[in-house]
């Protein structure tokens, strides 16, 4: 499809320099590991529940390591030792350690490969898990197949129950994918709560028992419309590979994954979440979950007409990333949104030539369309039409993951009526302008067009200067969302240690291998 | 049961509201938007958009919770409860209580010029894959269009010897329908007719309450069709005929 | 301008055939007159206002020759003759009569070129008022140019007063043509009521008086916001010549005037309307007034998909009447609507065929594109996405007078704040999507232009079929509206008589001199 | 002057409201929505829409006419009065009234990440053409950025000598900026700095009154620029010299 005619050679251009971008930050990330990567190895391997003071079992005994012992060598070595010393199970092992009636650093150390017979059955039984899952969700899949673009929605009451309600009902209305949106701040937290949760503000604590929740409920109503509901959580901050991980065992489909989201709107080091972000992908590649990118949060920040551009060079770069972590195109939903102030004149026709643009460069990524936000007022008839004009954008450039605006975006997180509104909106674009995009074809050189290779050709400019620049450098001099970051800047740096030449991860080894096999 | 309505949990009793004021858009004008809300019952009112419609007027939206709940148990509403049949059952019912054809006058009357909606019961084609009356064995129909006088209407009934009379009213400004739909059940007690005919009313804004209290036998809304409007009508003849 | 390839030979076929349609039914115009006709010449003429029981005089003097002279010779003899014969000023006879103190019917008859003399003045002064006016609006269309859509809202508060308000507000607010809407039922008055109004049913009575009040109101804001802003009254029904006269001197700028309408939607008596439209519309065309058609409300009653074509005929027929009558192409403001169901897959492409076959045919015309009514149920909010895909439609196919939809047409006549957010709704439209007309071609033999062709193509095979039957047996048969009408059926039959060999209107005679000198 | 809501007519009192029921949509689901309506004091609500949302959820559109009208001229409102200086017009102010700069610390405080509004105040750039607070010559100005704790906030207060500090507020869920705006003000009494320095708000939904309620000295909502919150701290700073 090429009806921006655009300049196929550009195209690979942008590739490569985001390719070398890639390339040097995962030099990086090899030498390195953080607190989160090693409790997520914990929990893979069956880690789980909290102590007395309610901290997560997986960060007792990684912090009990930083303090008492050598992380440098990574956790998998410190609790195959104490489970060879000690002779026990992982669990009667946490069930003491759990009340403090064991230790986890007092133990001689073995060596790697006893390290990996130790926690072999372990390792892979969780895998085992996380295959299982990838299964059901190939057999839903095959049984109800989906159409080209997937209705998204989100839900965020602060309670589970509530949340439940309300994900049901806007399934049952049309809704093919639920986002269940995290209580502001969780992604601050260096630890991923526990246990259902029913009070949080703009959204509801992304915990495992609350993932399960969410999970049965929309298995039911998958049966019930057939049709599979994809349920949605956030990764992105201190916790990317837990909750990766976490997402895999409770069959998450999508998971927003985007370091460089944490980092600018966020403010977490840089440092941290990259490496993070590598294993959480990892695990996202290795469980068959679709990453969601955040780069249309940019024009939050940034207007629109002038940064379109940054938004193209970031899912360049989202996209060599997620390469690296072994992602593969089906699973890269790359963000992008419409968010050009519509007192632009003309400003429908920019939308359209940035959101086909993606489709184009793009065309097997799951693209995650993001609606107008910015510049919605609270003026909700308005802000209806506003979200009418997204989702004719939408079906016109094939979208896949469609987020649907909502009426009171400048107001409040959605009201019930609010969603079944805006899932109303959007299948009435969808059936009156079913074949509008095979209908028509652009100007040549006109002004869709013209926009288009604009914003491409600033893109690669921007690529090209990243690349030079390096990717720490860009971030601090305010390349995205005009938003500057230092390397050593923002939370979370402490968590981050460079690998001893030990160091031993046997859960990240393990999903290498296996992508290195096929 | 009490209930409240609800945004986005039980009992937050989350309402939206807008109007206009005749005053211009100020900090004094939202005051007074967020005081009409009070007013209304809502607790801290939330005054999410205020826009200036022109040099005297003001257009408010407004959010909040109404502190009041009803009883909805105590809700009783008068409804047509029986189900209705299909066309082959009505024209079998027809032909075993009656020995002849029932017969219905129908028509947009008064001012009012709506056809569309006493067509979609009366017409052969009907409306919405429901064939009309005119289609029904054992039922005469006659549409007599829009504009009708009621005079003439209840002359055309008593000509037709109708059995039925259906009176479609769509144009309810300033109440007109209220007023010519009154007229029309005096006139038919005047003339002693009321007793004899099954009076129903039909329109966008016609509800079989409202069609009670003004003196019919029932009234229908909006996605009726005619097996609704023959069902009733063919049972309620039959009550009387127990009589 | 050629997007959808029509057939420009099959387009002149459907202009033949309208023509002998408009050729046979004028052959029976020029044998009659009405009583409607006959009071439109004594307006003209100067004669106004109403006697104790509020008749208007007009009224009055012809039924007065009805019963007591031979009218079918013509009002012009009858006043002409008492002028003469009284030796008095119309206004002084006419005070006389009003009163009840003096005949009108009791003299000798004046013959034509006596008759002409005695009211050369009168008339005279009645065209130059009316020259006039037309001269004020071209001096105000020259200094304030307009684009190339008009934005048009109605007014129906009942109350001039109020409408005034209202008016005022929306012309404010980005309006650039008002209508006032009609009470309920006025156009099967036989005479237009007098003076100034403050009640009425979903709407407000058309009078001289009130015209004057709202033109006054206009001329300002005009001058304020530097646009001027046209005003709209209703001619169809009993009164055709009568309100096209008046909006002749109260320098109105639209007047909705067709027949058909009239006689499928308030069953007037086709002979009689048909009669009245010829000197209604050349009295519009002398006074340089923009008429409007109504076939767009056909799709009110047939379904919009099935029978697009009737429209499309009716136009070419409208089109036809209004050569006829003189009227120039750019005051032929053909109607057509957007009324598809939503619930129907790809109807936005459907209307947009329609939409732009329409500007194709008729590329001089300022068309009257209708919004949906039908369709639009109690919510707002999906009644204000359908408005903003009807305003795409205006947008991306230029139409000319652009009447708005309003949020709450399926609830009550509109609201100061409905007309204001429809006003910013297609505000929205005009500017986000200014160029995307221009921007984008339609597939060749794609849905929308196959669509175009069926419609053409059905709309010629009709206007065949009725050019074979005549329009009377047409209308007779159903073929616009689904409705029947007979040819002596309907109101105001008894008002048309056969002209007397002898018969003068001096009028219509004047006004035919001054077109056929050009 | 008493007004009432504006639909076509003075005084006709018309309001829009639209609100979701926990109840199927029924003929007693729209009963229960007009009971609602009549109980916010409408006179004969018209439900002109009803939409199931789901088994156990009905939406309803409802037009009516309030009953009750306020007193317009009783309205008082807190309101910044004094209109905002150019930016030229409040550097040459400090510049003769102040022999130093004056010091403004922001931040979007709590685990508010919302900086947009922050950052339209104090950014060089500005917003929508009005420069921010760092342009300003005689105003040195610190944006701390967006999740700052309030502790934090106050220390970087002490440290930097702030004159005035800009708090910004955007998730207001479940009330959240109200603790945490009140939480500040705790703070800086416990700090005994409170009087100290000119304490000012703003967000979406932060009102002058809200602001001062909660014991800040101003409060600004949408569309407010730096000139005005430089405006009328300058003034409050002079005022207090003066004292
Ligand atoms: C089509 C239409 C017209 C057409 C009518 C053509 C025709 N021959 O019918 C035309 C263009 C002529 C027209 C004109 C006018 N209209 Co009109 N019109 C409409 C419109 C768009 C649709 C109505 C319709 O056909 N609905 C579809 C039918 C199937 O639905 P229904 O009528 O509700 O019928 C169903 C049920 O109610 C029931 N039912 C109906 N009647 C009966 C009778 C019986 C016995 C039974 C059992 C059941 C039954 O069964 C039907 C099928 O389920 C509405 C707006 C809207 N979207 O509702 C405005 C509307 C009704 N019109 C309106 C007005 C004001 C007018 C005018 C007065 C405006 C003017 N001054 O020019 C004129 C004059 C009309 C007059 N003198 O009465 C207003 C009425 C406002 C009010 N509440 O008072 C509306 C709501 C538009 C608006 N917002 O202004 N109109
Ligand atoms: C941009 C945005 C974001 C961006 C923020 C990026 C950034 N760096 O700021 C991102 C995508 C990161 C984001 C995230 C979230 N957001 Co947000 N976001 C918005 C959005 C779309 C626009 C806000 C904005 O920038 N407005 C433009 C600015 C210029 O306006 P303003 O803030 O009002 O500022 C003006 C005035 O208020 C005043 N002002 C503001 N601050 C100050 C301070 C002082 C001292 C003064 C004097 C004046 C002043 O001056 C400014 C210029 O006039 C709104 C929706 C909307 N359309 O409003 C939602 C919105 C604010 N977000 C919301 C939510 C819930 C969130 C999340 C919590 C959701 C989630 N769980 O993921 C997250 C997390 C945020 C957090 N932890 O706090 C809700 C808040 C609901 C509520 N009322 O509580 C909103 C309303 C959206 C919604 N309906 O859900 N968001
Ligand atoms: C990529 C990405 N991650 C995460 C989030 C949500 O982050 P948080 O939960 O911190 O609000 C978003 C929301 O916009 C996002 O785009
Ligand atoms: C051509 C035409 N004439 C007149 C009218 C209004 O007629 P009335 O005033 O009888 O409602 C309309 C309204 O749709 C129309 O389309």
């Amino acid at each position: 499809m090429n009806k921006l005619n655009l300049d196929k050679r550009q195209i690979e251009s942008c590739r490569s320099y985001a390719n070398v971008i890639a390339e040097n930050v995962q030099n990086f990330i090899n030498r390195h590991s953080t607190v989160s990567v090693e409790r997520t190895v914990l929990r893979l391997l069956g880690v789980d529940g909290v102590d007395e003071f309610s901290i997560p079992l997986p960060n007792k005994m990684v912090d009990d390591v930083v303090n008492n012992g050598d992380i440098t060598l990574g956790i998998s070595v410190y609790i195959a030792s104490a489970l060879k010393a000690t002779n026990m199970s992982l669990d009667k092992f946490v069930d003491l350690y759990k009340n403090n009636n064991i230790s986890l650093t007092d133990y001689k150390l073995l060596n790697s490969d006893q390290v990996k017979t130790v926690l072999k059955p372990y390792y892979e039984n969780g895998l085992e898990k996380i295959k299982a899952n990838k299964k059901i969700r190939e057999e839903y899949l095959k049984k109800y197949p989906r159409d080209k673009t997937d209705i998204y929605v989100i839900v965020a009451t602060g309670n589970i129950d509530e949340d439940v309600v309300q994900a049901v009902a806007a399934a049952k209305a049309g809704a093919d994918i639920i986002a269940v949106i995290r209580s502001t701040g969780q992604s601050l937290l260096d630890y991923v709560p526990y246990g259902k949760t029913t009070e949080g503000f703009g959204g509801t604590f992304a915990t495992q028992e609350n993932f399960k929740i969410m999970r049965a409920a929309l298995d039911e109503v998958s049966k019930e419309e057939q049709r599979y509901i994809y349920l949605v959580n956030y990764a992105s901050g201190l916790c990317m590979p837990e909750i990766a991980c976490l997402g895999a065992l409770e069959r998450l489909d999508v998971l927003l994954n985007d370091s460089i989201y944490g980092i600018i709107f966020r403010d977490i080091n840089m440092q941290r979440t990259f490496i993070d972000q590598y294993f959480s992908r990892l695990i996202n590649a290795y469980s068959g979950i679709i990453i969601n990118t955040g780069e249309d949060n940019y024009l939050t920040t940034a207007d629109a007409v002038e940064e379109a551009h940054t938004v193209t060079a970031s899912q360049f770069i989202n996209e060599a990333f997620a390469k690296k972590a072994h992602l593969e195109n089906k699973l890269m939903g790359l963000g992008h949104a419409f968010e050009i102030n519509p007192e632009v004149e003309n400003s429908f026709l920019f939308e359209l030539a940035q959101a086909q643009l993606a489709r184009e460069i793009f065309p097997d990524a799951p693209l995650k369309y993001m609606p107008p936000t910015k510049h919605i007022t609270g003026n909700i008839f308005r802000a209806y039409q506003q979200n009418a004009m997204f989702n004719m954008v939408t079906t016109m450039t094939n979208q896949s993951i469609h987020l649907l605006g909502m009426m009171t975006e400048a107001i409040h997180t959605p009201y019930l009526s609010d969603r079944y509104l805006a899932i109303k909106n959007a299948k009435m674009i969808q059936k009156t302008m079913k074949d509008f995009g095979d209908e028509i074809s652009y100007k040549q050189n006109g002004l869709i067009q013209k926009r288009a290779h604009e914003v491409l050709d600033s893109a690669e400019k921007l690529l090209k200067q990243i690349a030079e620049d390096g990717m720490f450098e860009s971030l601090a001099s305010g390349v995205f969302a005009q938003t500057k970051r230092k390397a050593d800047g923002g939370k979370g740096l402490s968590g981050v240690f460079e690998k001893h030449k030990n160091y031993l991860n046997v859960v990240l080894e393990k999903m290498e291998e296996s992508f290195n096999e096929n | 049961m009490r209930i409240k309505p609800y945004g986005d949990t039980l009992n937050d009793g989350k309402v939206q509201l807008s109007f206009t004021l005749p005053v211009s858009n100020t900090a004094k004008g939202i005051a007074a938007a967020k005081l009409i809300a009070k007013e209304m019952g809502l607790i801290d009112p939330n005054v999410v958009h205020a826009e200036s419609l022109s040099e005297d007027f003001s257009f408010y939206i407004v959010y909040g919770s109404v502190n009041k709940s009803i009883e909805f148990d105590d809700i009783f509403v008068e409804e047509i409860t029986q189900k209705a049949f299909s066309r082959e059952e009505i024209e079998s019912v027809i032909n075993s209580q009656f020995k002849r054809n029932i017969v219905f006058v129908g028509a947009s009357t008064g001012t009012d010029a709506h056809t569309v909606g006493i067509d979609a019961i009366m017409n052969m084609k009907g409306f919405a894959g429901h064939y009309g009356l005119e289609r029904y064995a054992g039922i005469t129909a006659y549409n007599l269009g829009s504009q009708v006088a009621n005079e003439d209407f209840v002359k055309e009934a008593i000509e037709k010897k109708a059995d039925v009379l259906l009176v479609s009213q769509t144009v309810t400004q300033k109440d007109v329908h209220l007023k010519n739909m009154v007229e029309l059940v005096e006139l038919l007690e005047a003339e002693g007719l009321r007793e004899k005919i099954v009076l129903i009313a039909g329109g966008a804004r016609i509800t079989h309450e409202l069609a009670k209290e003004l003196g019919y036998d029932a009234g229908f809304g909006p996605g009726s069709f005619a097996e609704d409007v023959a069902t009733f009508a063919i049972n309620e003849l039959i009550k009387r005929k127990k009589r």
